[in-house]
């Protein structure tokens, strides 16, 4: 399989905090290939910031992968030294992170934060780089950037901000660029010039993008495939058209059912919304996580974990109702109790 | 930037007016006069020299002749160290003073810096526990106490170090220390909550997956925003300490202006106790504004005017 | 994550759950409340704990030590003078041939009512002047960050003669209100910064939208937010206070000889380091170690204080 | 639609201006024009959703409604009374009926106090109960946001994102207003939770007649919840309409490119729908562009657009635009 | 300046005075530091022997009138530092300086003795009125107002030193600031003059004796600390201290070291009683107390500083003309080294507090310093458990304790005096009603009469007489509790030889030498 650009299987992380191990990421299974857009999305505290920083081998101090391999274009990441892996950080694999205002550092310029990785990793001289930079400024919409590389963050506003760090995570031209909530703290109108931009650059650079978000609308445009989290578990992956017009898992159904029918005209229907909340890691449940907030939780539901189902080709789920013993009762929506 | 350090300048002399005058009339209403002296003289000397020195004018005119003469510069004579001028003291002393303090700053900012640094790097390691130990003995035992012992085990028992007096290399190394641990200790902890603050942050983050190495990481992105909290300390103190200190100074024997100073209060060298109180009034607001163009000098966010 | 066959085949596995099943299935934290979970949090962190059972010891043997031993603090014995450490004199004899031992219990008691009451005034009048400053701010804060600069400025011994004058004698309440004239600056300047960033929060705004005086918002809100520096300044500052005293006590203010604070004892031993190190070495153990106690307790405090480091 | 019902809210010629003061002695260099010259009005029942992007004045027009900031000029109708010009004093009757809601449900609950303390704090602040009484009501409260009573004892961190809102809400409630200020209040939370909180205000408004203003950028769910929508753009509200005739007739190009960035949770519809991208940022509030402030990203910017500034004119059944291309 | 350890060949002697001086302008000084320096550096009309006798210095030679009021001085052929004859005018110009009151000189009344000396410094009269002119280059003619039995030993005092008028008249003030205007008449001349760190002077080629000088100069260091500088003494920084931290004096003298030298001092170490307070009114109490403390234990245990109990009030080493030493003939008022418990109680008893029942707290106050407290803490103890009575100790900051003690508001208060010269009448005149430094404030008409014509007589038989009765008068009240007599203690590198140290604390380094093996 020469396309596979990543391949994690089985991966496993916790952070072991002085009140206990919190397991976060707990067996996650995926894999890109080239030029692929691939979403994650997942409520707050499902395990995606964890994932993708486990990915490129960036956890925080308690955090610690425990199990599992990540292969990138088929060496095994885990296995590498902290020397190697910080030429394929910034150079292979690039990141985007959710806030722009605090992701760049307030002391520096811009120009010299880009030109800081492009001399790293390229071994270009000083003034190459920083014409690169202002090349990548450029690419990614940045009006007369040969002027605005000299500014500090603080003189850019969000949307350029986050332009930036586009530049500065492209400027090494990855194969694979992990966006986590690129534009949650931006405006409708800057996220949607942000990820035109995105869209733009994977068709005319190739570059494979993993999608992290807890919004479907953003990823319903961009990703060809979306993988769904919750607590620390894949719940259903499948094609964006899986995902959203042949959703399997109840979760999923859940996530699309709680977003206002926008075009819906004259008198609203109440939204449906998830009850209760994310479950708690320190202690997770030992059946499905989702089974507490699901409305067709069954006895085995709270009891076991359910393994895939795969309804089609690239397409899974974890859940019981999948089961060929189970019943073939419906999703239900739990504000009305309207079965679909 | 002009415009800011005016400004500055102008809320500098109502400052310093306000300690002048409140540092006056203190200063006069205590006991004591700086002719008073185990044996009392008699009345029509004591006479004499309230005259040679203007004390029988009434304190309001004595206060506004002080303030014309500040305003051109004139600090008036020292009361005891006959034939010396205020300003003179000043000029004798306070290069020795400053000197001091350079090598305790210098050994704050060289010492307790990278201590710091190391602390938050390797928390929870020995490293930290035993930087954290220092900053806390360095902090609980005083000057004083420091300066003996160090003077007992290097001078007397070991015969390593001259106990006193000022101005060859060997002679700085003991003071500068005595002088520094407090401040170095408390350094090292506040760089070191700072360092840890800032690792956390997004920044560091994006730093490091740009692919940095650690080093840089650390001495390039996280360590000139984890200085800032670090200056902002430094300020203040670092006016105390050019300024000289009374115990380092009087215990190692530093002709410095610190150890005129407390002895000008208890001589009631009036004039003596108003210069040095005004120059070091002035020296504190100067080191204030100097940390706040530091502070915009590492901190572009920051902007003067 | 096999499932038995024998599971799946029955029904009752498929049947819905109840609502109450699912939340009886959730594992809920057990609640405490704050004070459980404070006390949770600082009894775990070993060091602190330590610190404050020492403290505690202390605190006892200070106040009942002296009754035990036979000696009093000032009991002299010129023929026992600068004796050193033995099984009569735990801690030797002082120039008077006075009980080191019984003299540095008696020091605690001044010394860490010193400490103690310094860290009141810090926190009543520092907090509060800070409080105050940074939460009206624009001119008023001004004026009294000015007024600060002042106080920081002028001779602290031009204070304390004029204290000494006013007072005539020492005694401890003297020694307090010279503290409290200027003893809370560094915290007053800490609270300031910290209530200039957090009076931004919403819910200062909240608060404020629900009609809360100015006050209150200060005294509930802002205050209790800022524990975490006033609890390291505070620990900070002890030693300084005590350090302080011994000096005002030189200068002439505070409790009058033969009582000794613990700096006072300190003090006195200077000039006979190299002969007699054990009037030196005892005081300047004690305030140590009290130190290190208070700056552990301190930081346990503060971890334990703060409740964004729990979940 | 409340049609005919009387004005709960009357907003005229609104303006917050914030001084921008630098240098040492605190010298006025310069206005941040927050808001400038906003002018609506709100029906009982009724629930207004604004929306425009950050910076462009949501918050604080909410905010000088409800007088966390003074007003530099204009009218606060309150129920009949102008509230704009009252002392802290004076207004504490009103605080009783005009309540907030916040964006932050981390920021907004103070960390430091049990949640039923700070259930409780406008209940002491009014006198409303005291004792045995305020805890009946405090239990009652947080019932009502769907919590449980025994969660009175707990800390704000103890709770989920959505939990925290829910407390901000019963806060809201504790003085039983008419009229809520909704800033940003689910921004912050989930898709998931978010319309569990939403749902909550719904039934909130129905069961107790709220009237709310509901501050929010995400377009979607404003107009799932509101009556009438208001667009706000660097200050000065653009456009204001019911909602559906919001959503289907949007007038100001403005809006038009406000509602097309909508992300759109339906892969077909995203693939075909065009957006329209706006160019470049908002301008900085210091220095508005004179004329039409939206003028420097609008596609059909004109030469009286850079002349004259448009004002907001009712294009029929009470759709008000702002803008020249309308006048034409 | 600045010299190694144990320098080269040159013979330096590296000295510590006790503190920084506030000038060495001899007109100006008043303090014990700028004093040694200055003795070193100027010679006087006459200069002190072995013995504290006057011996010829600048006057070859002098003739006294019958009266006693007029002396004539007559100038030997002596240089200053610079080359020039020093004059009769020389010091004429700066006795009259002293007096002026245009100088504002602290010691002006040290010369009070001259003729309208002390009208002159009260501007009644001009300055040609003054009894002290040069009659021509070489000879001095002083009138006095009184005749005054120790006046040649004054004239070695280093307020009674010539200085040099042209070069105050061009300078100013400043002159004695740097050394090459600090000009000098004496052994030695200054060539560096660092305020607060050194002080380096070399010998006097112009001095007319310099023959006798063997040091090639003396470096004056201004280390306070004590202990730093025994630890500078220990550790070879200097060759000699002026004083000696007590706490190692015991091991000083335990281990029998010969560096460790203890010189008499005419002063003395005592506590004034306000007379004119409850119960310090009443004289038993007052003798009681006296009576109560154990002197030697003090002396011993606490000063350690080789300090002799006081019996009485002027300090032994003052001689009347027979040779007999002054404290020796006066005796000692029935005051003896260790406490008599017995008559201390049964005079309180007398006074009517038995047991010291009855006797509220009373308080003794002290400026502060380690050594007042720790005398204080013993005194203390010492009434307390010998009369059952209870003492409160304050101490107060020392301008702030001056003041309280010359306006008379306390009630014990620890006080001392040193001599102005070596006459019983420094501390006798202490106490005239009218004495600034009264502190006991007591008023006793036949002791001023008696003080005031003891100081007007020429014969040295009575005028004794007239002291030993005045000692007598006061001591008899007990308006002052003596309690030790000060000494000197010093510290001199073994191989530091002929350095004499005077009653009066100065230290003369004219005929010292350093000798190494
Ligand atoms: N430093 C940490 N210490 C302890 N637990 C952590 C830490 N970081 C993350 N976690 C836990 O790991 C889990 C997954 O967190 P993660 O940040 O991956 O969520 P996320 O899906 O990215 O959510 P969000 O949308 O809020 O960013 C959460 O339960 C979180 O509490
Ligand atoms: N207290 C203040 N002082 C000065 N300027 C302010 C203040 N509050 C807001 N502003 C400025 O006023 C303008 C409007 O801010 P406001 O917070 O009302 O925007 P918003 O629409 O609520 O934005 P967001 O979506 O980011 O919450 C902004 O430019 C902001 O910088
Ligand atoms: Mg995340
Ligand atoms: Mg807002």
């Amino acid at each position: 399989m020469s396309d596979r650009l990543l391949d994690v299987k089985g991966l496993k992380t916790s952070f072991f905090t002085h009140v206990g191990e919190v397991k976060a990421i707990r067996g996650v299974d995926f894999h890109i290939d080239k030029g692929e857009a691939l979403g994650i999305v997942g409520e707050s505290g499902s395990g995606k910031t964890v994932t993708s920083m486990s990915i490129v081998r960036l956890l925080q101090k308690p955090g610690k992968v425990i199990g599992g391999e990540i292969f990138f274009r088929g060496e095994d990441i885990m296995q590498k030294a902290e020397k190697d892996m910080q030429s394929i950080r910034g150079n292979e694999i690039s990141m985007i992170f959710q806030d722009p205002m605090t992701s760049l550092n307030p002391v520096y310029t811009v120009g010299n934060q880009i030109v800081e990785a492009i001399v790293k990793h390229q071994k270009l001289s000083k003034s190459d780089a920083r014409k690169k930079a202002v090349e990548m400024l450029r690419l990614v919409g940045i009006p007369s950037p040969e002027k605005r590389i000299d500014n500090y963050p603080h003189e850019f506003s969000g949307g350029m901000r986050q332009r930036a760090m586009i530049a500065m995570a492209l400027s090494c031209e990855p194969k694979l660029l992990i966006a986590d909530e690129p534009t949650t703290a931006l405006d409708v109108t800057i996220q949607a010039q942000i990820l035109e931009l995105m869209k733009d650059l994977k068709d005319r650079l190739n570059t494979s993008i993993i999608l992290i978000t807890h919004d479907l609308g953003v990823v319903a445009d961009l990703c060809s495939r979306i993988i769904v989290m919750y607590g620390g578990l894949i719940m259903e992956e499948g094609s964006a058209d899986d995902i959203f017009y042949r959703a399997k898992h109840p979760y999923t159904h859940g996530l699309i059912k709680s977003i206002p029918k926008i075009t819906q005209k004259g008198d609203k229907e109440r939204l449906c919304p998830i009850p209760g909340s994310p479950p708690d890691l320190l202690n997770p449940p030992k059946g499905c996580p989702f089974a507490s907030r699901c409305d067709s939780a069954m006895r085995i539901c709270m009891q076991n974990m359910p393994e895939y189902n795969f309804v089609a080709q690239g397409h899974r789920a974890a859940c019981w109702l999948l089961h060929p013993d189970a019943p073939k009762s419906g999703l239900a929506c739990s504000a009305e109790g309207e079965v679909r | 930037m002009a415009r800011f350090i005016l400004s500055r300048i102008v809320s500098m002399v109502v400052t310093i007016f306000l300690i002048i005058t409140v540092t006056f009339f203190l200063m006069h209403a205590i006991p004591g006069g700086p002719f008073a002296s185990e044996k009392k003289l008699p009345e029509a000397i004591e006479k004499a020299l309230e005259e040679k020195y203007h004390l029988n004018d009434p304190l309001h005119k004595q206060y506004i002749d002080y303030l014309l003469g500040v305003t051109k510069g004139d600090f008036g004579p020292s009361f005891k160290l006959k034939g010396q001028n205020v300003s003179d003291i000043i000029a004798d002393r306070f290069p020795v003073s400053a000197q001091l303090g350079g090598i305790a700053l210098g050994l704050i900012l060289l010492a307790g810096i990278p201590m710091g640094i190391a602390a938050a790097l390797k928390q929870g390691t020995w490293v930290d526990s035993a930087v954290m130990f220092l900053a806390i003995v360095g902090v609980t035992i005083p000057s004083f106490i420091i300066s003996a012992v160090m003077i007992y085990v290097f001078s007397v028992q070991l015969g390593w170090l001259p106990p006193a007096r000022w101005g060859r290399p060997d002679q700085m190394i003991m003071p500068g220390i005595a002088l520094a641990a407090y401040s170095m200790a408390f350094v090292a902890r506040l760089t070191r909550s700072s360092m840890l603050e800032v690792i956390s942050q997004d920044y560091i983050r994006t730093a490091r997956a740009k692919g940095l190495s650690e080093k840089v990481v650390v001495f390039k992105h996280a360590l000139r925003n984890a200085l800032i909290p670090v200056v902002s300390y430094i300020g203040p103190i670092a006016a105390g300490i050019m300024t000289g200190s009374f115990v380092i100074e009087k215990i190692f024997a530093v002709p410095g202006l610190g150890r005129f100073f407390v002895e000008s209060i208890s001589n009631r060298d009036y004039t003596l106790i108003m210069g040095v109180t005004i120059f070091y009034a002035a020296f504190l607001v100067v080191m204030i504004l100097a940390v706040d163009i530091i502070y915009a000098l590492i901190d572009p966010r920051i902007k003067l005017d | 994550m096999s499932v038995e066959n024998k599971d799946l085949k029955s029904d009752s596995m498929w049947a819905l759950v109840s609502k109450e099943e699912k939340d009886s299935e959730r594992i809920a934290r057990p609640s405490m409340t704050y004070w459980q979970d404070v006390w949770r949090i600082f009894k775990a962190n070993k060091v602190a704990m330590g610190s404050a059972y020492f403290l505690v010891l202390l605190l006892i043997t200070a106040v009942l030590g002296p009754y035990l031993s036979k000696y009093s603090y000032s009991d002299q014995n010129l023929m026992m003078a600068n004796q050193l450490p033995s099984a009569q004199h735990w801690f030797g004899t002082d120039a008077h041939g006075r009980d080191l031992f019984v003299r540095v219990l008696y020091g605690a008691r001044i010394s860490l009512t010193v400490g103690l009451v310094a860290s009141v005034i810090n926190l009543v009048i520092g907090v509060l002047y800070g409080g105050i400053s940074g939460y009206f701010g624009g001119k008023i804060d001004n004026i009294m960050m000015r007024a600060i600069d002042i106080l920081y400025t002028i001779p602290l011994m031009l204070y304390v003669i004029l204290l000494m004058v006013v007072f005539g004698k020492g005694g401890l309440g003297s020694i307090l209100i010279a503290l409290g004239l200027v003893y809370w600056i560094g915290m007053a300047r800490i609270v300031r910064g910290q209530i200039l960033s957090l009076k931004e929060q919403e819910y200062v705004m909240a608060a404020k939208t629900l009609g809360a005086s100015d006050l209150r918002i200060l005294i509930r809100h802002l205050i209790p937010n800022t524990m975490g520096p006033i609890i390291v300044t505070l620990t900070m500052s002890i030693p300084t206070a005590i350090f302080t005293e011994a000096f005002l006590s030189f200068i002439g203010l505070g409790v009058s000889a033969p009582m000794a604070s613990w700096g006072v004892l300190a003090n006195d031993s200077l000039a006979s380091l190299g002969i007699f190190p054990h009037l030196m070495f005892f005081p300047a153990l004690a305030i140590s170690v009290t130190m290190l106690a208070f700056n552990f307790l301190g930081d346990g405090l503060r971890d334990a204080l703060d409740p964004r480091m729990r979940k | 639609m409340a049609n005919g019902s009387k004005n709960l809210l009357e907003i005229s010629g609104l303006k917050k201006y914030f001084p921008v003061k630098q240098g040492f002695l605190g010298s006025k260099t310069g206005n941040v024009q927050a808001v400038d010259d906003v002018t609506f009005t709100m029906k009982k029942g009724e629930t207004l959703g604004l929306v425009g992007e950050s910076g462009c004045g949501k918050s604080t027009t909410g905010r000088t409604i409800i007088r966390l900031y003074e007003p530099t000029a204009g009218q606060i109708i309150f129920d009949g009374q102008d509230i704009g010009k009252l002392s802290q004093k004076q207004l504490l009757p009103y605080r009783k009926r005009m309540q907030m809601i916040f964006q932050d449900p981390y920021a907004s609950l103070n960390s430091r106090m049990t949640v039923g303390d700070i259930i409780g704090e406008p209940l002491d602040i009014h006198g409303i109960a005291k004792g045995n009484e305020r805890m009946d009501r405090i239990h009652n409260l947080l019932e009502t946001v769907g919590l449980s009573g025994d969660h009175a004892n707990r800390y704000p961190h103890e709770f989920s994102g959505g939990q925290r809102q829910r407390v901000g809400i019963a806060r809201a409630l504790a003085v039983e207003p008419d009229f809520i200020i909704a800033d940003e209040p689910i921004s912050a939370l989930d898709v998931s939770i978010q319309a569990q909180v939403v749902n909550m205000l719904e039934d909130l408004k129905d069961k107790r007649g709220l009237t709310y203003l509901f501050i929010a950028h995400d377009l979607s769910m404003v107009k799932h919840i509101s009556d009438r929508i208001g667009v706000m753009y660097l200050g000065k509200l653009v456009e204001i309409a019911g909602s559906d005739e919001l959503y289907y007739k949007p007038q100001h190009p403005y809006t038009q490119a406000l509602l097309s960035a909508i992300p759109v949770a339906d892969p077909d519809s995203a693939k075909k729908s065009s957006r329209i991208i706006l160019e470049g940022d908002v301008p900085s509030p210091l220095n508005p562009p004179l004329g039409c402030r939206f003028r420097s990203r609008c596609r059909y910017a004109m030469d009286i657009c850079k002349e004259a500034e448009p004002v907001l004119r009712d294009v029929g059944a009470g759709h008000c635009v702002a803008c020249h291309l309308i006048d034409r | 300046g600045i010299k190694e350890k144990a320098g080269g060949d040159e013979k330096i002697m590296r000295y510590n005075l006790s503190s920084p001086t506030k000038t060495i302008d001899p007109t100006l000084n008043i303090s014990i530091d700028g004093g040694i320096i200055i003795v070193n550096a100027f010679e006087g009309l006459m200069r002190l022997d072995e013995n504290d006798k006057a011996i010829p210095g600048m006057a070859e030679k002098y003739e006294v009138s019958e009266d006693g009021l007029t002396y004539t001085f007559h100038i030997r052929d002596a240089q200053w530092s610079d080359g020039e004859p020093v004059t009769a005018k020389d010091f004429e110009y700066s006795w009259k300086r002293v007096l002026d009151s245009a100088t504002a000189s602290d010691y002006a009344y040290q010369m009070f003795y001259l003729k309208n000396g002390e009208k002159f410094n009260g501007k009644q009269v001009g300055a040609d009125e003054v009894g002290v002119k040069a009659v021509d280059d070489k000879t001095l003619e002083v009138k006095l107002e009184g005749p005054v039995p120790y006046f040649i030993e004054l004239t070695a005092y280093p307020t009674y030193f010539p200085v040099r008028q042209d070069v105050i008249e061009k300078y100013g003030d400043k002159w004695a600031l740097e050394p090459e205007t600090y000009i000098s008449n004496g052994p030695y001349k200054a060539v560096k003059l660092e305020q607060a760190d050194v002080f380096s002077f070399e010998k006097n080629e112009k001095y007319y004796d310099a023959k006798r000088v063997k040091l090639d100069g003396i470096d004056y260091y201004f280390m306070e600390e004590k202990a730093t500088a025994m630890a500078s003494f220990e550790s070879g920084y200097v060759d000699g201290l002026y004083g000696v931290p007590r706490e190692q004096i015991a091991k000083l003298q335990k281990e029998n070291k010969t560096e460790f030298k203890i010189f008499p001092n005419l002063g003395i170490y005592f506590y004034s009683f306000n007379v004119n307070v409850e119960p310090m009114n009443n004289r038993k109490v007052r003798q009681a107390l006296s009576l109560a403390i154990d002197r030697k234990s003090i002396t011993r245990v606490i000063t350690q500083g080789g300090e002799t109990a006081a019996t009485g009030f002027v300090p032994s080493g003052i001689k009347d003309s027979s040779g007999n030493d002054f404290r020796e003939i006066g005796g000692n008022y029935g005051i003896t080294e260790t406490a008599q418990i017995d008559r201390a109680k049964q005079l309180l008893a007398e006074a009517g507090y038995p047991n010291g029942e009855g006797l509220n707290t009373l308080e003794i106050i002290y400026n502060t310093d380690e050594n007042h407290k720790k005398v204080a803490e013993a005194i203390q103890e010492m009434w307390k458990q010998n009369l059952g009575i209870n003492v409160e100790l304050s101490n107060q900051e020392w301008q702030v304790f001056q003041d309280t003690i010359t306006k008379g508001e306390y009630m014990i208060a620890r006080d001392g005096w040193s001599a102005d010269y070596a006459d019983p009448m420094t501390f006798l005149d202490l106490f005239i009603s009218n004495s600034g430094n009264n502190h006991p404030q007591w008023e006793n008409a036949e002791f001023d009469a008696l003080i005031s014509s003891a100081k007007k007589e020429s014969d040295q038989g009575k005028r004794f007489q007239m002291m030993h009765q005045a000692e007598e008068m006061m001591m008899a009240d007990q308006i002052v509790m003596p309690v030790y007599y000060y000494t000197n203690p010093m510290m001199f590198k073994s191989y530091v030889k002929d350095v004499r140290v005077s009653p009066l604390g100065f230290i003369y380094f004219d005929n010292a030498d350093i000798v190494k093996e």
